[in-house]
């Protein structure tokens, strides 16, 4: 689509509505961000409702009002609220969005020398229809009744339950409008990836971070509408009163419900694991494209096993979609299927272990530069590695039977998610930074910055692996009330502490992102020597990316190339 | 083995079959150490040998990492072992190998309900009277239909009693939302799904009090959704059974559920 | 689509017109066929052919898949196996509730 | 500073042998197919899972339905009509085939309106056990007309339908044989009433119209027809918009503009693919 008007665009046009890829990715990154900070403080209060179940929060009451606390105690729904929004703003609203629509938008289309997505207006569509959706979904704090409640999974029948309260059905809402934005984005993705590569950018000559994003795209593209018709249909049940969800002789609080029965409660988990188990993939693959860009350019050397780590890619992406249902052991499922899914959910585990390996192995021989990134893209390997490995009791139904629904599988996912892949975009953000500003992020505070959110995290994430082999269930709003969580409450105490301090330690990181917006040192093209094709753009680029059209002549990874007299090789630069 | 991992940390278990998952856990979690202490002594000792210096510099060529496929072939095969060998057996084992009459199981119908759990005894006919949920009020709390002839020695109490070293086998259900059956101790844990009758089986072999729980979130009250669950010994659940008996006095029902 | 000299084209309105006298005929069969008084498995099976024999025909012709690009082909190679996947869904139920007495 | 060039707008990519937007459009149709995919899944499951199922063609208008179906597949010929008109570079003959398109598509959707509105005035009541209806007693429930349901009073005014739903099951639903015509489609007709009685409300266990809330169903039949409703208005807005405003483009740039109509056409004749799909499993089987 070509645009004949943009000759002084003014502000609006440049930074509100603005066509170009990079505006459009450091809006989705300044967005998801906030969204990431305000899930994180959801999590902080229902920390103090776990560790002192009678505790006094007058001071909290004071903040939220009436709405959530009585005389000073937090009330279950207001608890209940703070987990299922949390999981909801951390998933659909702070990761995928940091993760595809803020680097994916940004560095994407520069590592394959394009001047800009494909489709640049739909491109700024998605993002006008990912921050409504989020602002939808956090307007239900203010209805009566409050927000949605249900968990993050929202089960049906009890997400189902009180259709006269506004929170879940603006939930349903929200999640239609963030999957319209992902499907516009993925499109676009896989459309730019696949048309859009500049001359001599081979498929095995793109960046693996960009082959983690065409995966990703993928994913999204196939897996959301199955969501999305669910959302279709649980709104209906909350509107029109249907009984998609809702099998007979519900008798709900006492009376009979007064719907027609005859649904399937297992429907919605069907549907929705088909998305949400892709959906794990699509917060790590791009997690490990930054990881791979990072430790390639520290190690000072190629990526080990680059076509092993894309096969696997590919592999897992494939895979993602027939593992679901070992969310759903515990449903009552027959012998064959779960044998079926304990199989495939094994199997998936191995370009799992291939990549991780690839990625450790790539250290050997190099010559490693301790940097931010680096320290980020370093700690990630093992915490996501201990997630990979605490799924092996939960992928096994046999195992599963003690662990499924604890804290547990808590802890399992969040070392996936936080220590993981959040460890990884945060090695993004140093990484990248002074691509998209053009001035360095001050090393000290980076590095207070990695020490404690690395120490910290664990301490949230360690103790629930002891409170759920101690088999206390999640979701609990007070875990006393069970003697065996009684027996660990002080694990809790631990991991709230920890939580609090955890946000401690991010202020080093707010302070470093805008003080280094003035302060930060002065850099050219590239700052960290690297090989990928956005480092051949000037930074902050330009409306358009590129002075002149680059040209590949090799490989993403080409350090320390013999008889080279640098010891690195750009994909750009022609040598002989 | 002597030395185990994870002893401290799980619930004891008072069950026939719980040996074989805590096994399973247990073979686990030490392939779980294991794998990670390798990753962390060569991520140490790389960390350290190839740190950027003076004089350093990478090399070009991929170390041929032969160790790497090893590893490999390692984790693949010992997944295989614990898939075949251990998972599939043993949730074959719980989930469809249900003591036989010759065994002389005990039956209860569980009613999971928002926030309580609702044990259905068929008293001593042994057959469960009919139910529907029309009938469910707050003085019955499954929907008992009485005019069933089998419904008559039928009785409802919120706590679970189970005699010891006798199989149990209960049918699970649910009246309003998806709740989750759980005993720590039992290891056993089952989804209950309203529009489902889900059977379950376990066998106690200690007596004592312990905790029924809810693993599924099931609305404000969740967290408080537990259930006391005592093995008795044959007499002391003759006893329970006779006391509750309807016929005799209701009170002592009626108390229990006030406890809730 | 290769043919962009007007004759070939008028040779593609031709085509044009013959599927969709087609359609229409096999639209009036479906409703007939469906007074059949034949058992449920057969009338899904008669039903389905006869939509996928008008789908196929409006997705080659009228959505010019007949002589499309192997990237469009490639996409939808890919979207056809996730496709059967999510139609394998009902199975699962089915699979879920066989071991157990069933639906209370 | 001007605005960056984005290759393979109009002139296909030399490898993939595509324009962006076709290649685009088939990735968005990818995910629309795993949409619909999904909805005719969850038909399935419940379906199978159901204890009773009514037949489609007793309780849907099957006559109207048939009558879409034929609009719907003409609208598809004259969308590739409207295309061929850009190859031609005839813009007489793309805007009468686009027109023709467009009044089709306000022609099915008046003809859904046609077919839902009796639906939501046909109301069916089901009685407690042991509930006696004055000349209804061995009903445990009936269809028919809502005169009357005013909160304030505590019963209601209903005219039962002349022809009432047999009772061969004993489930409430009441659709155990075919020969009747409960159905609605005959309801737009005169004198199928009763003389309207009075129901106490205390009787009424559950009182709905033939709407989505009625059962699963008419909960299917309403999700996925609507959903395609809602497809054919999204289609109706961009062929609008094509044929509307489209003029200047059609002279300015014709192969971008007959890229534009190619696209425009595959999602139309996608619509009409998801219809040739609902209309024998929902109506027919």
């Amino acid at each position: 689509m070509s645009d004949h008007e943009h000759h002084d665009p003014g502000f609006i046009r440049k930074y509100v509505f603005s066509v170009d890829h990079k505006v459009i990715g450091i809006q989705y990154t300044v967005t998801s961000l906030l969204f990431l900070l305000f899930g994180f403080g959801l999590m902080m209060i229902m920390r103090a409702q776990l560790a002192y179940p009678q505790g006094d929060f007058s001071f909290l009451e004071r903040i939220f009002g009436e709405a959530g606390f009585v005389g000073g105690a937090m009330l279950p729904e207001f608890y209940n609220q703070l987990g299922a929004m949390h999981g909801t703003i951390m998933v659909f609203l702070g990761v995928v969005p940091l993760a595809v629509g803020g680097f994916g938008n940004y560095v994407m289309p520069l590592q394959i020398g394009a001047p800009d997505m494909a489709f640049p207006k739909l491109n700024m569509a998605s993002y006008w229809v990912y921050l409504p959706g989020g602002l939808i979904m956090l307007s239900s704090f203010f209805v009566e009744g409050g927000a949605a409640q249900y968990g993050w999974t929202a089960y049906p029948p009890l997400a189902n339950t009180q259709p006269e309260y506004l929170g879940q059905t603006l939930w349903l809402v929200g999640m239609v409008f963030l999957i319209t934005s992902s499907l516009l984005g993925s499109v676009n993705f896989i459309v730019t990836i696949v048309q859009l590569r500049v001359k001599g950018l081979s498929f095995f000559r793109l960046p693996f971070f960009v082959w983690a994003q065409f995966i990703t795209s993928f994913l999204l593209l196939l897996a959301f509408p199955p969501l999305e018709a669910a959302g279709v249909m649980q709104l209906m049940d909350r509107v029109a009163g249907t009984s998609f969800f809702m099998p007979d002789g519900l008798v709900i609080g006492g009376r009979p419900a007064n719907v027609a029965g005859g649904g399937n409660p297992l429907l919605w988990q069907h549907l929705f694991w088909f998305l949400a188990h892709p959906e794990v993939y699509v917060l790590i693959l791009p997690a490990l494209g930054i990881v791979g860009e990072v430790i390639a350019n520290n190690t000072r050397k190629p990526l080990w096993g680059y076509r092993s780590l894309v096969y696997s890619v590919i592999f897992l992406g494939f895979m993602s979609f027939i593992v679901w249902a070992h969310h759903m052991f515990m449903t009552g499922m027959g012998q064959t299927l779960s044998i079926f899914f304990q199989t495939t959910t094994m199997i998936i585990s191995i370009p799992s272990v291939i990549i991780l390996t690839a990625l450790i192995l790539s250290l050997w021989g190099g010559s490693i530069r301790f940097n931010v990134p680096m320290l980020f893209a370093l700690s990630f390997l093992p915490m996501f590695g201990i997630g990979g490995l605490t799924g092996l009791p939960l992928g096994l139904a046999a195992s599963d039977i003690q662990l499924h629904d604890t804290y547990y599988v808590i802890g399992h996912f969040h070392f996936v998610v936080a220590p993981g892949t959040l460890m990884a975009l945060f090695a993004g953000i140093y990484y990248w930074y002074p691509k998209a500003t053009g001035r360095m992020m001050n090393e000290m505070l980076g590095k207070l910055h990695w020490i404690g959110t690395l120490v910290f995290l664990n301490g949230v994430f360690i103790p629930m692996f002891v409170q759920g082999l101690a088999g206390v269930s999640r979701r609990l709003y007070d875990q006393t009330w069970y003697e065996h969580g009684k027996e660990v409450q002080n694990w809790t105490v631990a991991s709230s502490w920890s939580a609090w301090l955890l946000g401690i330690a991010q202020i080093p990181f707010i302070l470093n992102f805008f003080l280094s917006l003035r302060a930060g040192k002065k850099v050219g093209e590239n700052p960290w020597h690297a090989t990928t094709l956005e480092w051949a753009a000037p930074s902050p680029p330009p409306h358009g990316n590129f002075t002149s059209e680059p040209v590949v002549y090799r490989g993403p990874y080409e350090y320390s190339v013999p008889g080279d007299s640098e010891d690195y090789s750009p994909q750009f630069v022609q040598k002989a | 083995m002597d030395f185990t991992l994870l002893d401290g940390l799980m619930p004891k278990d008072i069950s026939t079959h719980g040996y074989q998952i805590d096994r399973l856990l247990e073979y686990l979690h030490w392939f779980m150490l294991l794998i990670f202490i390798g990753w962390a002594i060569f991520l140490t000792y790389t960390l350290v040998k190839f740190r950027a210096r003076q004089g350093h510099k990478a090399s070009y060529d991929e170390i041929k990492a032969k160790p790497s496929k090893y590893a490999e072939i390692f984790v693949v095969a010992f997944e295989l072992v614990l898939l075949v060998g251990l998972a599939v057996p043993t949730f074959a084992y719980v989930r469809t190998d249900f003591p036989g009459k010759d065994k002389n199981p005990v039956e209860i119908r569980v009613v999971a309900e928002q926030f309580q759990w609702n044990m259905h005894y068929p008293g001593e006919d042994g057959v469960f009277g009919k139910t529907r949920p029309d009938l469910v009020a707050s003085d019955n709390l499954v929907g008992l239909d009485l005019s069933d002839p089998a419904a008559g020695d039928d009785f409802v109490v919120p706590t679970m009693h189970v005699p010891v070293d006798r199989p149990v086998v209960l049918q699970l259900s649910s009246k309003d939302v998806i709740h989750s059956f759980f005993i720590p101790v039992m290891r056993v844990k089952q989804d209950v799904i309203p529009g489902m009758s889900i059977p379950m089986w376990f066998e106690a072999t200690e007596t004592g009090e312990y905790q029924i729980a809810c693993a599924q979130l099931c609305g404000n009250n969740h967290f408080r959704m537990s259930a006391q669950f005592y093995v008795d010994t044959e007499k002391d659940y003759a006893a329970f059974l006779a006391e509750n008996a309807p016929g005799g006095d209701d009170e002592e029902e009626e108390e229990e559920e006030e406890d809730e | 689509m290769g043919g962009h000299t007007v004759e070939e084209i008028k040779k593609e309105v031709r085509v044009y017109i013959t599927v969709f006298v087609s359609l229409l005929v096999l639209s009036i069969a479906t409703v007939l066929v469906s007074k059949l008084d034949v058992s449920m498995t057969v009338a899904v099976i008669i039903g389905m052919a006869i939509a996928s024999l008008k789908g196929t025909l409006v997705a080659c012709y009228f959505m010019h898949l007949i002589s499309e690009k192997k990237a469009i082909y490639a996409v939808l190679i890919i979207t056809v196996l996730f496709f059967a996947v999510l139609m394998a869904l009902p199975l699962m139920d089915y699979q879920s509730n066989e071991a157990f007495t069933g639906r209370a | 500073m001007s605005a960056p060039v984005i290759r393979y707008i109009d002139e296909p990519h030399p490898v993939t042998g595509v324009t962006n937007g076709k290649f685009g459009l088939w990735l968005f149709l990818a995910s629309e197919v795993m949409l619909f995919g999904a909805l005719f899944s969850s038909y399935i499951l419940l379906r199978v899972g159901a204890k009773s199922w009514p037949d489609g063609w007793e309780r849907l208008n099957v006559p109207l339905a048939t009558a879409n179906t034929v609009v719907l597949i003409t609208s598809s010929v004259t969308m590739v009509m409207a295309w061929v008109g850009c190859k031609l570079n005839d813009l007489g003959k793309f805007r009468f085939y686009m027109g023709i398109t467009v009044a089709l598509s306000f022609v099915f959707l008046v003809i859904k309106t046609i077919e839902y509105k009796p639906k939501f005035e046909h109301y069916q009541v089901y009685f407690y056990d042991g509930a006696t209806i004055p000349g209804y007693e061995e009903l445990t429930t009936i269809t028919g007309h809502l005169e009357e349901d005013d909160f304030e009073k505590d019963y209601i005014v209903f005219a039962p339908d002349k022809k009432q739903p047999s009772q061969t099951l004993p489930d409430a639903e009441g659709h155990g044989d075919h020969d009747h015509a409960e159905g609605d489609h005959d309801d737009h007709g005169h004198g199928h009433y009763a003389d309207p009685i009075q129901i106490n409300r205390y009787d009424i266990k559950r009182l709905t119209n033939f709407g989505p809330a009625h059962s699963n169903f008419y909960a299917i039949y309403f999700t996925m027809t609507g959903l395609h409703g809602l497809h054919v208005i999204g289609g109706i807005v961009v062929n609008l918009y094509f044929l509307l405003f489209g003029a200047g483009m059609f002279r300015s740039n014709i192969a971008q503009f007959s890229n534009r109509i190619e696209c425009a056409g595959l999602y139309w004749h996608f619509v009409d693919l998801v219809w040739i799909f609902l209309f024998p499993s929902i109506y027919l089987l």
